[in-house]
């Protein structure tokens, strides 16, 4: 099994299985079959990614090395360590809810949305096992093409202004980064994440080169103040891709901190470390206050997004400041260990919350919570996983979202509790802005005619939302291997932002 | 001898299954199953906590403190799920199980008529659980799992009838104030585990909190510069934010009155029994912590005392029989906290466990009248109940004298033993704490007693509408208020039973108790005072057995105290109901401060809810649309405006292209022959 | 003596004269595309003179290009003429900007 | 001044006088005539500059080919060329003002005074060979992939111009003996079932 090529395997497994399901599945039930095949397939072959990985020994593995652009010294270049590992399971995991998901609502272009969903997944994959900053960035910006498609065909009536806001944003944003790899590459002459890690930079350089990449990731989480195209584009797509976008998606801003920020500009990492550290926390309430008084539903979920993955971006920077300011590395493991938990959590947890609009939606056609209320009484199940989604939501202990969080905010009170308490604030805002919208849209009486038709969930519907939950709840349970899955690559990070570049 | 880790286990895992099997099978298997099986889960972990707790005291077993799992573990830094069971743990069990199991009972006969039967056993088992959890724990982290999973159950319990407006907007409420609370409490965890020796575990940091070696009391940090505190004071001072949530102490009181809306049973359970009193164990638990920190002690004393009079004093005012008691659930909060203030930790908890029985009591006998009511719930359409319900009458009135510390009952030994305990401490803030809880007896007496005349004696203020009889509960709410479809009659044994068995220790309990609870070594090393602090200790000396104890009382300031609001409250409301109203119209501003509750609902509802909702409305329209997407879709349209100049260049026409062509043509021909001249010069 | 200059002075000239042409005769596209060949013979006459002046062949081979390129444009031109006369009547350039922006 | 220079300016002057006819007259198929004038006299220069195989090219593939083609076009379309020549005297200012303005451009870049190279001798003689052979030699060892490209561009030109003016006909009559061949029963007789109707009676 180890000479496999699993990875090149997970990331064209289903973009084959796309152009299959595009050519067979002129009948929308043959390419939803196929489909959710493929999926399933390439999730069963993930596992062996997981069982595999050797979380002791930790560093890169199932590596593949094939040189790719002579001229530019570029190679396909793969391998994953534990970050990534956990990165991709989740990618496959959620790919084949999301296409189960999407049987019921996609009823037009059937094989086309099918196949996008199966071009994105690969495109996912390959971001995040990539080893080779080309290969990263040709990953990264081909990803945009199916999610643009997904956005702009399937979605609601402003698709188009949504999916060009979403577009041209973050193609900005990669435009910078691109810069910045360009200007690695004059520098070491290939193209490996490795070398550029191991290249002397001098500091001035290396704020360059970080606010390079800043701008590329910060709006792929996305921070504070450039966050405004994932409201738009959320309330735009369809529930399918708002879930792949929360889900997946925004990781990869997270994970191109880990693998670029930190070992790549260390030094202006930590003389920056607060720029970003004061964004996160500016989104955690600006964000929180924004979310509360949202009257569609999407809308308010996506801006809880952006609050959660504040903390993914807190937990990094605040690890490296306790590295190197404090001289804390436990307690930075442990920022960063948050960071990534939170990312996985969020996935989870934030493609449930979607699922259950997308749900709302697909009954009644429209996000407005006013046009709700009293859902309980038609949908007790739907309910009670609205209520438990949301509970996680607001990072309830026993569910994921509460991991992550509680780690990112002991981590911060190490550094100053003042960031700690301003982080903890979510607590209550987040808390307010989920409740809120569960008591306008669960509880209640029923006061709109048609949502009394109601019928509860489906067989589909359960499988989803059921899948999720258990994901949720095991998480928040027994996080202990996903930490351990982490932990070596972690503290290599963790070590090697000790030493100082320039 | 070890406790058996399976035993518990299963003390924890029966709720928790029966409530799962209620949950997801409820509709399924129907009633009778659903509240046979968590009867049964709680039942079965009720014993084995009689047994773990006899085991404990009488079969000489250790205390067990050991993890189960690890939850995550980075670096040095752990989290794990595991059992500390000492018999500060073990009595909390036994409260917590047997309070519960009551109501599982009661429940059948409260809810028989309502849709949500299956799910209300499942809720009020989860619930059971997550108590469970919270006590039993031996770290932080499962602590405030416990913390924040009976926070999610009484927010379900409280919603229970989600229908009603006012029901889903006190849950949302109360989880929001309690989250304020553990915004605090998870701050306080966070600095437990960065200044007291970087573990989560209760034993671990309880060590390090009294490593002489360290000196812990002394260490402080500069938050701001130039400003040195406390560690032990941040920290506790932190915890206690959590406490005050949970336990709904001032200014994060104002959820439990409006829990009220929930049905009754779990107003016995939540708010009397269990999760209210969650903070009070919580900061027990941490006494190695707290006993290092004078100023934080202070704080918790005074904002006890605070509660203990000031809630105490709304509750006369009411009319609603749940709200009297939620209320008069508040000031014993307070009294339990002033304890704690004191460093008189086993008095707080030795009160907690009294008043967790005799308020229950009360709870479940309002219930009670509740049902004989059909579901009316104001005093003034009651009266002269005690004809009809003999039985609820009965023990409602023993909860009634332990309440208002009636010598020889439970509430006399635990509230005398905080009263003595305060006047003995020399904290800061004692003066102050020892007038608000003298004051407090007044005034306990006086609502306890207000409500016992006002629902089961004087006149009948209610009418029975003989057209409608035997037309059943269902149709009650049609009636107007006062009118009854049929008279009130005793209600079936599944309620009076509780209400019996939980009078029985309200009774005696204190009596049994308070010799080694108190002044014995029952507590050993599970709480832990400071000599200095010590005011049991003091008070240890002048004990000389429960009898004594009680026929001292007789000569003591509170029973005189408490004889006089019982005088009054009989004056007034039994024999003169009317100068009820004349009082009201004397005091008109007060009664108006009482009856708003201090304005405290209002003023939140103003700040904080309409003006976070502002606030929010402003940033999403100023700053988020107006700021961040003007700018965005501004050099959107300004490339859009550029381009329509430009625009006008493409005119269409071939030739014009070709002029532009021919023209740079000339204008490069020229340039470089001027380029060249200069070169060649 | 003929020198470099000459042949060169000349091209220009040709080539001078056919961008007045353009510039003059803006309607006509017969008269157009007749210029351009004006304008491709005098860039092939420098060529020419190069090779010859620079002993260098590859200046008479591009020429050779340039003329097989100039007839196929010629015939592209002229066909495309035709059709657009076909189609508008006319083959005034005014009345031609599809391509208006 | 020797002869060659005396018919380099003659032709020169011959080939400019042409060359202004060209866009200046009126009609176009004396404009066509001037432009093979011009190009008839300039490939008499490029003799003088022996050119001479591009100088017979020249005037084969234009001359002969090329202008034919401009006349055949001009015409063939009922071009009405007074509208056409609207704004003739408007830009004729610019046009002269720009053409001489190039003009003086051009040749002060050229630097007509100091670039007084005389010619060498014939490079293609110095090899040993005619210009033909000399131009062969290398159009066919070293330009010999261009030289198939550009064969290639000339079938492109010769299929698009075809099928630019190709159009498609209504209403012609053709027959198409592809498909008279291909016929079958089926598409010339249908079998109608009918139930049997008495006489009088009417169908169901």
């Amino acid at each position: 099994m180890a000479q496999w090529p699993l990875l090149s395997i997970l990331i064209w497994l289903p973009i084959v299985g796309a152009v299959l399901v595009l050519a067979l599945g002129r009948d929308p039930r043959v390419a939803r079959w196929l489909s959710v095949l493929v999926a399933l397939l390439t999730f069963a072959a993930s596992l062996p990614l997981y069982f595999g990985y050797d979380a002791v020994a930790g560093g890169m593995q199932f590596g593949e090395s094939h040189l790719w652009i002579n001229g530019l010294k570029a190679y396909y270049g793969l391998g994953v360590d534990g970050i990534s590992v956990a990165l991709i399971v989740l990618t496959t995991f959620t790919s084949v809810l999301v296409i189960i998901g999407s049987w019921g609502p996609i009823n037009k272009r059937v094989s086309q949305y099918m196949a996008a969903m199966l071009v994105l997944e690969g495109m996912l994959i390959g971001i995040f096992s990539a080893t080779d900053a080309l290969l990263f960035y040709v990953f990264f910006e081909a990803m945009l093409i199916p999610m643009f498609i997904i956005i702009g065909v399937w979605g609601g009536p402003r698709r188009v202004y949504a999916t060009l806001k979403f577009f041209i944003y973050t193609f900005l944003g990669s435009i910078f980064m691109l810069i910045a790899l360009i200007y690695l590459h004059m520098k070491t002459g290939e193209f490996s994440l490795a070398a550029f890690a191991a290249a002397p930079l001098s500091t001035t350089e290396q704020t360059w080169l970080f606010f390079g990449f800043l701008a590329g990731f910060a709006i792929k989480v996305p921070m504070w103040p450039v966050h405004t195209w994932l409201p738009d584009a959320h309330v735009e797509a369809p529930t399918g891709g708002s879930v792949i976008l929360a889900a997946i998606m925004l990781k990869v801003g997270g994970y191109g901190f880990i693998r670029f920020s930190l070992p790549i500009t260390p030094d202006a990492s930590q003389e920056y470390a607060w720029v970003v550290i004061a964004m996160s926390l500016i989104a955690v309430v600006y964000i929180g206050y924004v979310a509360l008084v949202q009257d569609d539903m999407k809308k308010l979920i996506a801006y809880s997004s952006v609050a959660h993955m504040a903390f993914v971006t807190l937990g990094i920077f605040i690890s490296m400041a306790l590295v190197r300011e404090y001289a804390n590395p436990d307690a930075a493991r442990l920022g960063l260990q948050g960071a990534m938990v939170q990312m996985i959590s969020h996935g989870f947890v934030s493609g449930a919350m979607f699922t259950c609009i997308g749900v709302l939606y697909d009954r009644l056609h429209t996000r407005m919570i006013d046009e709700y209320g009293g859902v309980m009484n038609v949908m007790p199940w739907f309910g009670g996983f609205f209520i438990f989604f949301s509970m996680a939501n607001c990072g309830l202990p026993g569910t994921s979202g509460f991991v992550g969080e509680f780690m990112v905010i002991l981590a911060s009170f190490q550094s100053n509790p003042f960031i700690a308490l301003v982080a903890a604030f979510t607590l209550i805002i987040g808390a307010a802005y989920t409740l809120w919208l569960v008591k306008r849209v669960i509880f209640g009486e029923v006061t709109n005619p048609k949502v009394a038709k109601f019928k509860d969930l489906d067989a589909r519907e359960w499988i989803v939302l059921g899948s999720f939950a258990v994901a949720v709840l095991a998480l928040g349970v027994y996080p202990k291997p996903l930490t351990d899955l982490m932990n070596s690559s972690v503290l290599q990070i963790v070590n090697a932002l000790m030493l100082s570049k320039a | 001898m070890m406790l058996d880790k399976y035993i518990l286990l299963t003390i924890v895992l029966a709720p928790l299954l029966g409530a799962l099997i209620a949950g997801f099978f409820g509709k399924r298997i129907g009633r009778v199953a659903s509240h046979s099986v968590t009867i049964t889960g709680v039942g079965l972990s009720c014993a084995l906590s009689i047994h773990v707790l006899y085991q404990l005291v009488w079969g000489g077993a250790e205390s067990f403190n050991q993890n189960l799992y690890t939850w995550f573990e980075v670096g040095s830094t752990s989290a794990h799920v595991g059992f500390l069971i000492d018999r500060l743990t073990a009595m909390m069990m036994v409260v917590v199980t047997f309070v519960s199991l009551m109501v599982h009972v009661y429940t059948i006969g409260y809810m028989a008529e309502d849709d949500g039967y299956e799910r209300f056993f499942s809720y009020i088992a989860l619930f059971t659980f997550s108590m469970l959890m919270l006590v039993m724990s031996n770290n932080f982290l499962q602590l405030f799992f416990g913390w924040e999973a009976v926070g999610l159950v009484s927010y379900l319990l409280i919603g229970f009838w989600y229908k009603r407006p006012t029901a889903i907007f006190a849950n949302m409420k109360a989880f929001l104030v309690n989250r304020v609370g553990d915004f605090g409490f998870l701050l306080g965890i966070a600095g437990v585990l960065m200044w007291f020796g970087g573990s989560l575990d209760y034993g671990t940091v309880f060590a390090h909190a009294q490593d002489p070696s360290l000196d812990m009391a002394s260490r402080s940090v500069e938050l701001i510069a130039g400003h040195p505190w406390h560690v032990a004071t941040i920290v506790c001072i932190c915890l206690f934010i959590g406490a005050m949530g949970k336990s709904a102490q001032v200014p994060l009181h104002v959820w439990l009155p409006d829990s009220m809306e929930g049905p009754t049973p779990i107003s016995a359970l939540i708010h009397a029994a269990t999760m209210v009193t969650a903070g009070i164990f919580m900061v027990a638990r941490m006494s190695p912590l707290f006993e290092l920190s004078e100023t934080a002690l202070t704080f918790v004393l005074v904002i006890g005392a605070t509660t203990a009079l000031f809630t105490g004093l709304i509750g006369v005012v009411q009319n609603d029989i749940k709200r009297v008691v939620a209320y008069s659930t508040l000031s014993q909060l307070g009294y339990m906290t002033v304890a704690l203030g004191v460093s008189a930790y086993s008095a707080g908890v030795f009160h907690l466990m009294t008043h967790a029985f005799f308020k229950a009591l009360l709870f479940l006998g309002a219930g009670s009248v509740i049902i004989a009511m059909h579901h009316e719930q104001d005093m003034r359409h009651m009266g002269g109940l005690r004809k009809y319900m003999p039985i609820t009458w009965i023990t409602m009135w023993i909860g009634s004298l332990a309440l208002a510390g009636a010598p020889g009952f439970a509430g006399f030994f635990s509230k005398d033993a905080i009263i003595e305990a305060v006047g003995e401490s020399h904290r800061l803030g004692a003066g102050y704490a020892y007038f608000c809880v003298l004051a407090g007896v007044f005034i306990t007496a006086l609502y306890s007693f207000r409500l016992l005349y006002m629902t089961f004696h004087g006149k009948e203020r209610f009418v029975v509408d003989k057209v409608k009889q035997h037309h059943g509960h269902v149709d009650h709410e049609h009636h107007a208020p006062g009118h009854l479809a049929h008279a009130p009659n005793e209600s079936p044994w599944v309620v009076t039973v509780p209400l019996v068995l939980l009078a029985i220790p309200s009774v005696v309990v204190g009596f049994l108790t308070i010799g080694p609870m108190l002044f014995g070594d029952y507590f050993g090393n599970a709480i832990f005072v400071r000599e200095a602090n010590n005011v049991i200790g003091e008070l240890g000396h002048e004990f000389h057995g429960a009898t004594a104890m009680v026929l001292h009382g007789f000569t003591q300031a509170p029973f005189w105290i408490a004889l006089a609001g019982f005088g009054t409250a009989t004056w007034i409301w039994l024999f003169n109901p009317s100068i009820a109203d004349k009082a009201e119209n004397a005091l008109r501003p007060l009664h108006t401060v009482l009856a708003n509750k201090y304005w405290f609902d209002t003023i939140y509802q103003a700040v904080f809810a309409r003006g976070g909702l502002r606030f929010g409305r402003g940033l999403w329209r100023g700053s988020d649309a107006a700021l961040i997407d003007g700018a965005i879709n501004g050099s959107a349209s300004l490339v859009d405006q550029l381009s329509a100049l430009v625009r006008r260049i493409q005119s269409g026409y071939l030739y014009h292209y070709a002029f532009a062509m021919i023209l740079g043509l000339i204008l490069l021909l020229g340039g470089s022959w001027w380029v060249f001249a200069r070169i060649a010069a | 003596m003929i020198t470099l200059a000459h042949f060169l002075s000349l091209g220009a000239l040709l080539f001078c004269i056919a961008v007045a042409g353009i510039f003059i005769n803006r309607k006509n596209v017969i008269v157009l595309l007749m210029c351009i060949e004006l304008m491709l013979l005098a860039v092939n006459t420098n060529f020419v003179a190069f090779s010859r002046y620079l002993g260098d062949p590859a200046g008479q081979v591009f020429v050779f290009f340039i003329l097989t390129v100039a007839a196929a444009e010629a015939a592209i031109g002229l066909a495309i003429l035709v059709v657009l006369f076909r189609n508008r009547a006319t083959i005034d350039v005014t009345a031609i900007d599809t391509l208006k922006g | 001044m020797t002869f060659e220079l005396v018919c380099f300016y003659f032709f020169a002057t011959v080939a400019g006088i042409a060359a202004l006819s060209v866009i200046s007259v009126k009609n176009p198929v004396v404009a066509a005539l001037c432009l093979v004038l011009t190009f008839f006299s300039m490939a008499c220069v490029w003799l003088l500059a022996q050119a001479e195989f591009l100088a017979v090219a020249l005037v084969l593939v234009y001359v002969g080919a090329v202008m034919v083609l401009f006349l055949f076009v001009v015409m063939m379309l009922d071009v009405d060329f007074t509208a056409v020549r609207e704004g003739f005297v408007r830009f004729l200012p610019v046009g002269v003002l720009v053409a001489v303005v190039m003009l003086a451009e051009m040749l002060m870049m050229i630097g007509v005074r100091t670039l007084q190279t005389p010619a060498t001798a014939d490079p293609a003689l110095l090899a040993g060979m005619s210009n033909m052979e000399w131009l062969g030699h290398t159009l066919f060892r070293d330009f010999l992939l261009p030289f198939e490209i550009a064969s290639l561009i000339l079938t492109v030109g010769l299929i698009a111009a075809v099928t630019l003016t190709l159009r498609k006909r209504t209403g012609t009559k053709i027959q198409k003996p592809s498909q008279q061949v291909r016929v079958r029963r089926e598409d010339r007789i249908r079998l109608v079932k009918m139930a049997a109707v008495k006489k009088g009676e009417v169908a169901p």
